[in-house]
C-alpha cells in the first residue's frame, strides 16, 4: 500500500507538481542510491589534499612559526602562512576581524596558524605535526562577564563589547502588583551537521579558480574569497556542491580560502575535509547567554513591565553576532503585549570558540527565558500558564516593544488555544512497560520506580529573513524553451540547497505559474546574482517570489505573442503545456515558441527594514512566523533522566507549499529544540573544548526522539507569495522551552539552565569540580582532546 | 563584505614604517593601533595593518587621526583604502 | 604501520611474540577510532578476525569458556539465557553496528572503566584466560584490570577466553546515559545473585579508575539474606537493607567530574541502581513480576 | 599493501595503506562515495554497510580486515534504476531532506527487514538507534521503515 501524495488543496492550474502538493526530491533517487555527489565525495585526477595546523591555545602569541620541516616532507606541495594571503588578511560577515591565518596572535583553540597540501591526508596530517609554532601562551578570557570588566585583556583593538542593543519602552520603572525575577543560563549549542565542512578547489590556469563548495551562502563567500585573493570576483566562481545539512553553521567561511589559497599555490586543484573534531573547532556555534529576567503583573495576570539584562558570549571573532544580538532584544518579552519595557542585550568577545548562525538565531535563548518567567507568573498568580499567556498574547494593531505595529497574521492566541485542544496521549501504567518506553531506554535504569509525568506549554516566534535596514534581495532567472519537442522550463538561482527543499519549492512555483510540468532547477552557482543566505528561514519567502515574478514577466510575453497571433483578448492561462483562454485549447506552447527561448531576470526586494534608534525602536523587521508547543514528558525523579512522549505543535504559515517538506521541518527542528532542552552542550573548561566529538557532544538519537502531533495554520500573509511564511526556524525556539517547562512540572525543580541535566533534576547542586583531572592518571574520556593530537 | 548589519564604509590603513625614525617600526605600528582602538571601530587587519568599519562620517575622522598619528610617530607612508558598502545608499540614510 | 593477519591462535601467538607490544584488533570499535584521530598510531597492528579458536564459546568443566572474540550481538543472541547479566550489557553497547563487531575481549584490552561489558564479569567472578608462545595463564577479572585503560597483559600475551559460571540466579545490568541510545556510561552497575553458592556478586563502573566491586555492601546482602532464610523462603528483603545496600555501593565508588557526569551524580546514581537492581533481582528469585 | 575483496557482487583489487579504514578504500579508492564519514568513529552510522552479511561501520573496520570479505554497500542495494522497496519508500514518506544519513539508515533498515518484516516501532527504534540524523526528527524515516516492511514480499 504505497500512499500517493494527496492532493490537499486544488492546486491553482491542473498541472500536476504545483503549489500545495507533496512534490518529490528531484535530487531524491540520487541520494537513497548513494550516488548524490556531496562536496565531501568531490574526486579529481591529480588532486591535493589540504589540511589546517590549528592553535591549541585559546589565547597566545606567536612569536615564530617554522615550516621548512613540513615543506621538506615527501608528498608535499606548500605549506602556507599569513604571509601567504595575497589580499585581505582578514574576513568575516559583518567586520572584517578574523584573520585567514593567524600572523601575531591567536584568540581561539582552533584557530588557522598555517595549512598544508600534499599527496595524501596522512602526509598532510603528518606534515601539520611538523610545523613548529612558537607560541607564548596568554590567560584566556573564558567568560562574557569577565569579558565586561575593566581590567579585562582588550581582545581587539576597540574593546570587547562587541555590540550592544538597548530597547527602552513605555515606563518601565512602572509599579507592579507581583513580581517574579529569574536568572537563566543557555549551553554553547553546535549545528552538527552530519556532512563535514569540505570542498574543491581548482585553478582556471590564468590566476582564477573555481570552487565546489557547501554553503549557505555562495556570494558572501565570493565577496571574502576575492578580497583575501586579491582577485576581482569574476576569476572567483563558486558552484553550490551537495549540502550534508547546515542549520547556520555553513555561513562563515571554514575552509573556502584555505582551499583556494593552496590550489592557486599548487597550481593544483585542492580537496579539503573536515574530520568531526576539526569540524567543531570549525564552524561558529550558537551563542551561549546569561540572561537576568524581571516580570510585573497585575494581580489579575496582566503584564505591566519586562526587564531583561541579556549577556551573550560571542567568543574569538564578530561572525554575525552583531545581528543576533540586536535579535535577541526585539524578540527579549516574547509574543506578548508589554506596556513598558527595559532591555540591554550585551555581546561581548572572549577567548571561546567564535559563535554566530543557528537555527533559531537570539530567538532560541530569549524564549528560553521569557517562557520560563510566564510560568513562574502564572504560577505566583495561581493562573493556568496558558490562560496567562492567551491573556497577554499581542494582537496585529499592537506596537512591539521595539515600536514595530504587530503586522497581520499575528495568531498567538489562535495558536496557543489550539495547542491545547489537541488530544492528550493517553497515560500508562510505569510499571512492567517494555524498556524502550521509560526513561532510560534499554539501559535498565527503572522498572517503572521514580517515574513522573509533567506536561508544560511554550510559544515563540521570530524574524523571517533579515532585518534592521539589510536588503536581502534574492535573484532568479527563468528560462522557458522548447527541448525535443516538450515545453522545458529552465529555474537559475544561487540559492543554496541544504536539504530543507527549497529545490522542490522553486520547481512547483515554476509549474504553477508556466503550466509547464518539465521544471530543472539548475545547479546554484555564482553566475546568476546573489540570492541572499540560506538561512533566517527566508528562501521560500525571497528567492520563492523572485521565482515567481520572472515566472509572470515570462508568461506575460508569451501571452502577448499569443496575443499577436491570435488576437485574444481576453483572459488568457497556461495549463499542461497548452493556452488556455476561458476552458478553450489555442494553442500548445510548443507553436507559439517554436525553437526561440523566453528569459526573465528579477531582482526582488521585500519591503525595507530600519535600524534601530538609541533606543532599539524602529520597524526592523519585516515578517514574523509564531509557534506553540506542549510537551509531555516522563522523569525518573530519583535518576533524573528523561523521556519525551509528545509534542504537540501549532504553527502558522501562511500557505502551506509541500505538505511532507512542512511536516519534515517541524519534526527536524523539533528534534534540535529537544536536544538543546535535553543533551546539547558543547562544554569548554578555560577555552578549550572538552567535547569535540559524537561520542560526548550528543544530539537525539531515533530513540530520544518523540511522536509529534501538528496542525497548521494558513493565514495568508499579503505582501508575501502565495501568503507563505517562513516555517525553518519556528519550531526550533518554543520547543525547548516547553520541554523544560514539562521537567519542572514533573518535578518542581526550578531548572534555570538549559541543557538539563541529570544532576539538575534531582538537585545536586551545580559545584566546580573539587580537582581537575590530571590528562593521564584519572581522565576517561581521552576523545575529544587536541593535545592528545600533538602526541604522535 | 557583506553580511548581516554591514558597515557602510571600511578602511584600510597600512602603515610603512620607516626604519630611520626616532621611533622604531614597533612603536610606529604600536601608536596607531592605540589610536586606532579609541575610535571604537578598529581591528587589527594584518601585522602593519588596522581596519575601521563603520558609518561614513566616524571612519573619515578616525581616518584622519590615525594618519596624523602615523605621521606623527615617524612613519612617511600610510596606505589606505576605503571602501564603501556597495548598497550603502540604501541604509535609510 | 605493519598489518599481520594471522589464521590460527598459534600464528597470532607468534605474531604477538615477534612483535611485543603489536596492537589487537578485532571488531576496531577503540582502535580504530585512535587511529582515525590520528592519535595512537601503533607500529604494527595484529587483526584477530581470522583465527576461528577465539570466536568459539563451549561449557568447560561446568563454567562456560567464552572466545574474546564473541561479539556483543552473539552474547545477546547465543547467551542470553546462560548469561542474561552479560546479555543486558551488550545491549546497551553502542549501536547494531557497533554490537555486530564489538566484542568482550576488545573491552577487557582496552580496559576502559566505562567498559559496558566489564561489571557483569565481575559479578560471577569471571576469570581470564591469557596466552603466549611461553604458555598460558589464568587472572581473575578483579586483578587483570589495574587502572584507567590499563591491563596486566604483558607485551607477549593475548586475551584468548574468559570463563565465568553459567547463571545459577537472576542477573541484571543497568547504566545511566544522558540519552536513550549510543552512550557511554556515566556510571552503571551490575549485579548477579548466586543461590547455589549463597552469594551476591555486584559491580560498579564507569565511577573510579577500573570497575569496583562493593565488598561491604556484598557482604552486607549476603548476611542479611542469611539471617532471615531467605534464600529457601524466598521472602522480601526489607526495605531498609535494600537502602543500606545502595548506600554501602555508592560508599564504595570512586568516581570523577567530567564531561559526561559529577562525581556527587554519580556516587548518587550507583546507590539507586544499586538498590533497583538487587530489588528486580530478588522479585526474580523470588518469581514475583517487576 | 593489496586489498582483494567483493564489492556489491564484483571483485575488486587495490593497493592500500596499512592504517586507511575500509570506508577510505571504498570511497576514494574504490570510489563508491555512497557511504559517508561524518564522524569516522562509529557515531553516526552514516558508513554503514554489509561486511560479509553483518550490517557494520565501514570507518570501524581496518582495510585489511576486509581481506577476501564480502562487502555490500548503498550502492549494491538497487539494481540499475529499479530502485529497493526500501529506498522507494524513504522517497515516498520524504524520509530524505539533505541525505547525507540516508545511505547509512538505508542499509540499516535493509538489514532489520532481512531479519524482522515486521517490526514494531519500538524494534525499529532500538534497530536505527546508531544512524544519527539532524535535518528530519525520524518521523518519515520511521513511517518509511513501516511502508517498506508492508511491501516488501
Amino acid at each position: 500500500m504505497t500512499t500517493t501524495p494527496t492532493r490537499t488543496r486544488p492546486s491553482a492550474s491542473r498541472t500536476r507538481g504545483g503549489i500545495g502538493e507533496s512534490v518529490g526530491r528531484p535530487d531524491g533517487v540520487p541520494k537513497v542510491k548513494g550516488e548524490f555527489e556531496y562536496s565531501s565525495d568531490l574526486h579529481v585526477e591529480g588532486m591535493l589534499w589540504g589540511a589546517t595546523l590549528r592553535s591549541p591555545h585559546p589565547h597566545a602569541n606567536i612569536r615564530s612559526i617554522y615550516t621548512s620541516d613540513a615543506e621538506a616532507m615527501a608528498g608535499v606541495f606548500a605549506v602556507l602562512t599569513h604571509e601567504d594571503v595575497p589580499g585581505r588578511k582578514v574576513y568575516g560577515m559583518e567586520i572584517p576581524d578574523q584573520p585567514v591565518l593567524a600572523w601575531e596572535k591567536v584568540r581561539y583553540q582552533g584557530e588557522a596558524v598555517a595549512l598544508v597540501a600534499a599527496d595524501h591526508p596522512e602526509t598532510a596530517r603528518l606534515a601539520l605535526g611538523k610545523i613548529r609554532v612558537d607560541y607564548e601562551v596568554l590567560e584566556p578570557v573564558t567568560d562574557a562577564e569577565t569579558a565586561m570588566s575593566e581590567d579585562a585583556p582588550k581582545l581587539h583593538l576597540s574593546g570587547n563589547e562587541l555590540r550592544r542593543v538597548d530597547v527602552r519602552h513605555g515606563d518601565p520603572e512602572a509599579a507592579a502588583e507581583v513580581v517574579v525575577e529569574g536568572e537563566y543560563e543557555v549551553g554553547m549549542q553546535d549545528q552538527a551537521f552530519l556532512g563535514p565542512e569540505s570542498g574543491l578547489a581548482i585553478p582556471d590556469g590564468e590566476g582564477g579558480v573555481d570552487l565546489y563548495i557547501s554553503t549557505q551562502w555562495l556570494h558572501v563567500d565570493q565577496d571574502q574569497v576575492a578580497e583575501s585573493l586579491d582577485l576581482p570576483p569574476e576569476m572567483v566562481r563558486l558552484t553550490l556542491s551537495g549540502v550534508g545539512g547546515a542549520f547556520g553553521g555553513r555561513e562563515d567561511l571554514s575552509m573556502q580560502i584555505h582551499a583556494c589559497m593552496l590550489a592557486l599555490h599548487t597550481s593544483r586543484p585542492v580537496k579539503m575535509v573536515y574530520g568531526r573534531e576539526e569540524s567543531f573547532h570549525g564552524h561558529v556555534h550558537r551563542h551561549p547567554a546569561k540572561m537576568r529576567y524581571e516580570h510585573g503583573a497585575t494581580r489579575d495576570g496582566k503584564l505591566t513591565y519586562v526587564k531583561a539584562n541579556l549577556i551573550f558570549d560571542g567568543g574569538a571573532y564578530a561572525s554575525s553576532s552583531n545581528a543576533v544580538c540586536l535579535n535577541a532584544a526585539t524578540f527579549a518579552c516574547g509574543p506578548y503585549d508589554v506596556p513598558n519595557a527595559r532591555i540591554e542585550s550585551h555581546m561581548l568577545y572572549t577567548n571561546n570558540p567564535p559563535c554566530g548562525a543557528m537555527r533559531g538565531f537570539g530567538a532560541v535563548q530569549v524564549c528560553f527565558a521569557h517562557e520560563a518567567q510566564m510560568d513562574k507568573l502564572a504560577e505566583k498568580l495561581g493562573m493556568d500558564p496558558v490562560d496567562l499567556r492567551l491573556k497577554n498574547a499581542i494582537e496585529p494593531g499592537m506596537k512591539f516593544p521595539f515600536g514595530q505595529e504587530v503586522p497581520y497574521p499575528a495568531p498567538v492566541r489562535e495558536i496557543l488555544g489550539r495547542v491545547r485542544e489537541i488530544p492528550m496521549p493517553d497515560e500508562q501504567e510505569a510499571m512492567g512497560r517494555d524498556l524502550r518506553e521509560l526513561p532510560g531506554g534499554v539501559s535498565n535504569t527503572t522498572h517503572g520506580e521514580g517515574v513522573r509525568r509533567g506536561v508544560g506549554y511554550a510559544v515563540g516566534f521570530k524574524n523571517i529573513g533579515f532585518s534592521a535596514g539589510f536588503d536581502d534581495y534574492s535573484t532568479a532567472r527563468i528560462s522557458l524553451s522548447i527541448e525535443d519537442g516538450e515545453p522545458v522550463v529552465r529555474v537559475y538561482t544561487a540559492a543554496a540547497e541544504v536539504g530543507q527543499g527549497l529545490v522542490m519549492v522553486q520547481a512547483q512555483i515554476a509549474r504553477t505559474e508556466l503550466g509547464v510540468e518539465n521544471v530543472v532547477v539548475e545547479a546554484a552557482d555564482t553566475r546568476t546574482g546573489s540570492a541572499g543566505s540560506t538561512s533566517a528561514s527566508r528562501q521560500s519567502y525571497v528567492t520563492g517570489a523572485a521565482v515567481k515574478e520572472a515566472c509572470e514577466k515570462v508568461r506575460e510575453r508569451i501571452f502577448e505573442l499569443v496575443r499577436d497571433e491570435f488576437g485574444e483578448s481576453d483572459e488568457l492561462a497556461i495549463e499542461d503545456g497548452n493556452i488556455i483562454s476561458d476552458g478553450r485549447e489555442i494553442a500548445p506552447l510548443m507553436e507559439i515558441l517554436d525553437d526561440g527561448e523566453i528569459s526573465e531576470i528579477v531582482e526582488f526586494h521585500h519591503r525595507a527594514t530600519h535600524p534601530l534608534d538609541e533606543n532599539g525602536q524602529g520597524d526592523a523587521h519585516f515578517q514574523f512566523a509564531f509557534a506553540a508547543h506542549r510537551a509531555v514528558v516522563e522523569v525518573d525523579v530519583e535518576l533524573g533522566l528523561v523521556r519525551v512522549v509528545e509534542i504537540a505543535t501549532t504553527q502558522d504559515v501562511g500557505k502551506v507549499i509541500n505538505p511532507k517538506a512542512l511536516e519534515g521541518q517541524i519534526e527536524g527542528g523539533i528534534a534540535q529544540g529537544l536536544g538543546l532542552a535535553l543533551m546539547e552542550e558543547i562544554r569548554i573548561q578555560d577555552g578549550e573544548i572538552q567535547n569535540a566529538s559524537f561520542t560526548d557532544y550528543l544530539i537525539p538519537t531515533i530513540l530520544d526522539m518523540p511522536p509529534v502531533k501538528m496542525e497548521i495554520l494558513e493565514l495568508a500573509d499579503p505582501e508575501a507569495p502565495y501568503g507563505l511564511k517562513g516555517v525553518g526556524e519556528p519550531p526550533t525556539i518554543a520547543s525547548t522551552p516547553a520541554i523544560v517547562a514539562a521537567l519542572r512540572n514533573a518535578t518542581a525543580m526550578e531548572l534555570g539552565r538549559i541543557p538539563v541535566r541529570p544532576e539538575h533534576i534531582i538537585g545536586i547542586p551545580k559545584k566546580p569540580p573539587d580537582e581537575l583531572p590530571q590528562p593521564e592518571s584519572s581522565r576517561y574520556s581521552g576523545i575529544g582532546r587536541l593535545e592528545d593530537r600533538r602526541e604522535t | 563584505m557583506p553580511g548581516y548589519d554591514r558597515a557602510e564604509l571600511t578602511a584600510e590603513l597600512k602603515v610603512v614604517a620607516s626604519p630611520g625614525a626616532e621611533r622604531t617600526p614597533r612603536e610606529q605600528v604600536e601608536a596607531v593601533r592605540r589610536v586606532a582602538g579609541d575610535s571604537g571601530l578598529a581591528h587589527e587587519a594584518g601585522p602593519e595593518t588596522t581596519v575601521l568599519a563603520g558609518g561614513r562620517g566616524e571612519v573619515l575622522d578616525a581616518v584622519r587621526r590615525v594618519v596624523e598619528t602615523a605621521l606623527d610617530a615617524g612613519a612617511h607612508v600610510v596606505e589606505v583604502k576605503v571602501e564603501a558598502e556597495r548598497d550603502a545608499e540604501r541604509f535609510g540614510s | 604501520m605493519q598489518f599481520l593477519q594471522p589464521h590460527s591462535w598459534r600464528e597470532a601467538l607468534e605474531a604477538r611474540a615477534a612483535h611485543p607490544g603489536a596492537r589487537p584488533i578485532f571488531g576496531g570499535t577503540d582502535v580504530m577510532v585512535d587511529l582515525n584521530f590520528g592519535r595512537k598510531r601503533p607500529e604494527t597492528v595484529i587483526d584477530l578476525t581470522r583465527v576461528p579458536e577465539i570466536r568459539e564459546w563451549n561449557r568447560e568443566d561446568g563454567l562456560l569458556r567464552i572466545g574474546a572474540g564473541v561479539t556483543y550481538t552473539r552474547a545477546i543472541t547465543e547467551l542470553g539465557n546462560l548469561l542474561p547479566g552479560l546479555a543486558m550489557a551488550s545491549r546497551t553497547v553502542g549501536s547494531p553496528q557497533i554490537r555486530n563487531r564489538g566484542t568482550i575481549g576488545g573491552n577487557l584490552g582496552s580496559a576502559s572503566p566505562a567498559g559496558d561489558a566489564l561489571p557483569p564479569l565481575y559479578a560471577s567472578h569471571a576469570v581470564i584466560e591469557v596466552a603466549s608462545t611461553r604458555g598460558t595463564r589464568r587472572i581473575p577479572v578483579g586483578q587483570f584490570i589495574i587502572g584507567p585503560k590499563r591491563n596486566v597483559l604483558e607485551p607477549d600475551e593475548l586475551i584468548i577466553a574468559f570463563i565465568m559460571p553459567e547463571a545459577e540466579g537472576p542477573q541484571q545490568y543497568a547504566k545511566i546515559g544522558t540519552r536513550n541510545a549510543m552512550v557511554i556510561a556515566v556510571c552503571s552497575f551490575g549485579l548477579a545473585l548466586h543461590p547455589e553458592s549463597r552469594s551476591v556478586g555486584a559491580c560498579i563502573g564507569s565511577a573510579g579508575p577500573t570497575p569496583i566491586q562493593p565488598r561491604d555492601a556484598e557482604n552486607f546482602i549476603e548476611d542479611v539474606i542469611e539471617e532471615h532464610d531467605l534464600w529457601e523462603s524466598r521472602a522480601e528483603i526489607p526495605a531498609s537493607a535494600l537502602d543500606r545496600f545502595g548506600v554501602l555501593a555508592s560508599e564504595a565508588a570512586m568516581p570523577i567530574d567530567d564531561v559526561r557526569g559529577s562525581a556527587d551524580y554519580r556516587r548518587h546514581a550507583v546507590g539507586v541502581l544499586a538498590r533497583r537492581t538487587l530489588t528486580w533481582a530478588w522479585n526474580e528469585h523470588r518469581g514475583v513480576a517487576g | 599493501m593489496k586489498l582483494r575483496l567483493m564489492v556489491n557482487g564484483e571483485s575488486r583489487e587495490t593497493e592500500v595503506r596499512e592504517g586507511e579504514s575500509l570506508l577510505y578504500v571504498l570511497r576514494e579508492r574504490l570510489g563508491l562515495f555512497g557511504s559517508k564519514n561524518a564522524c569516522e568513529q562509529g557515531e553516526c552510522g552514516s558508513c554503514s554497510v554489509y561486511l560479509d552479511g553483518e550490517l557494520v561501520c565501514a570507518c570501524l573496520v581496518l582495510a585489511g580486515q576486509a581481506e577476501g570479505s564480502e562487502v555490500v554497500t548503498v550502492e549494491g542495494l538497487s539494481e540499475g534504476e529499479r530502485l529497493h522497496p526500501v529506498q522507494e519508500a524513504f522517497l515516498e514518506a520524504g524520509a530524505v531532506q539533505c541525505g547525507f544519513c540516508t545511505p547509512g539508515l538505508i542499509v540499516a533498515a535493509h538489514d532489520l527487514l532481512s531479519r524482522n518484516s515486521e517490526p514494531t516501532e519500538a524494534e525499529v527504534r532500538e534497530a536505527l538507534a546508531g544512524n544519527l540524523c539532524r535535518c528530519t526528527g525520524y518521523e518519515k524515516i520511521l513511517t518509511a521503515v513501516q511502508m517498506a516492511a508492508e511491501t516488501t514480499p
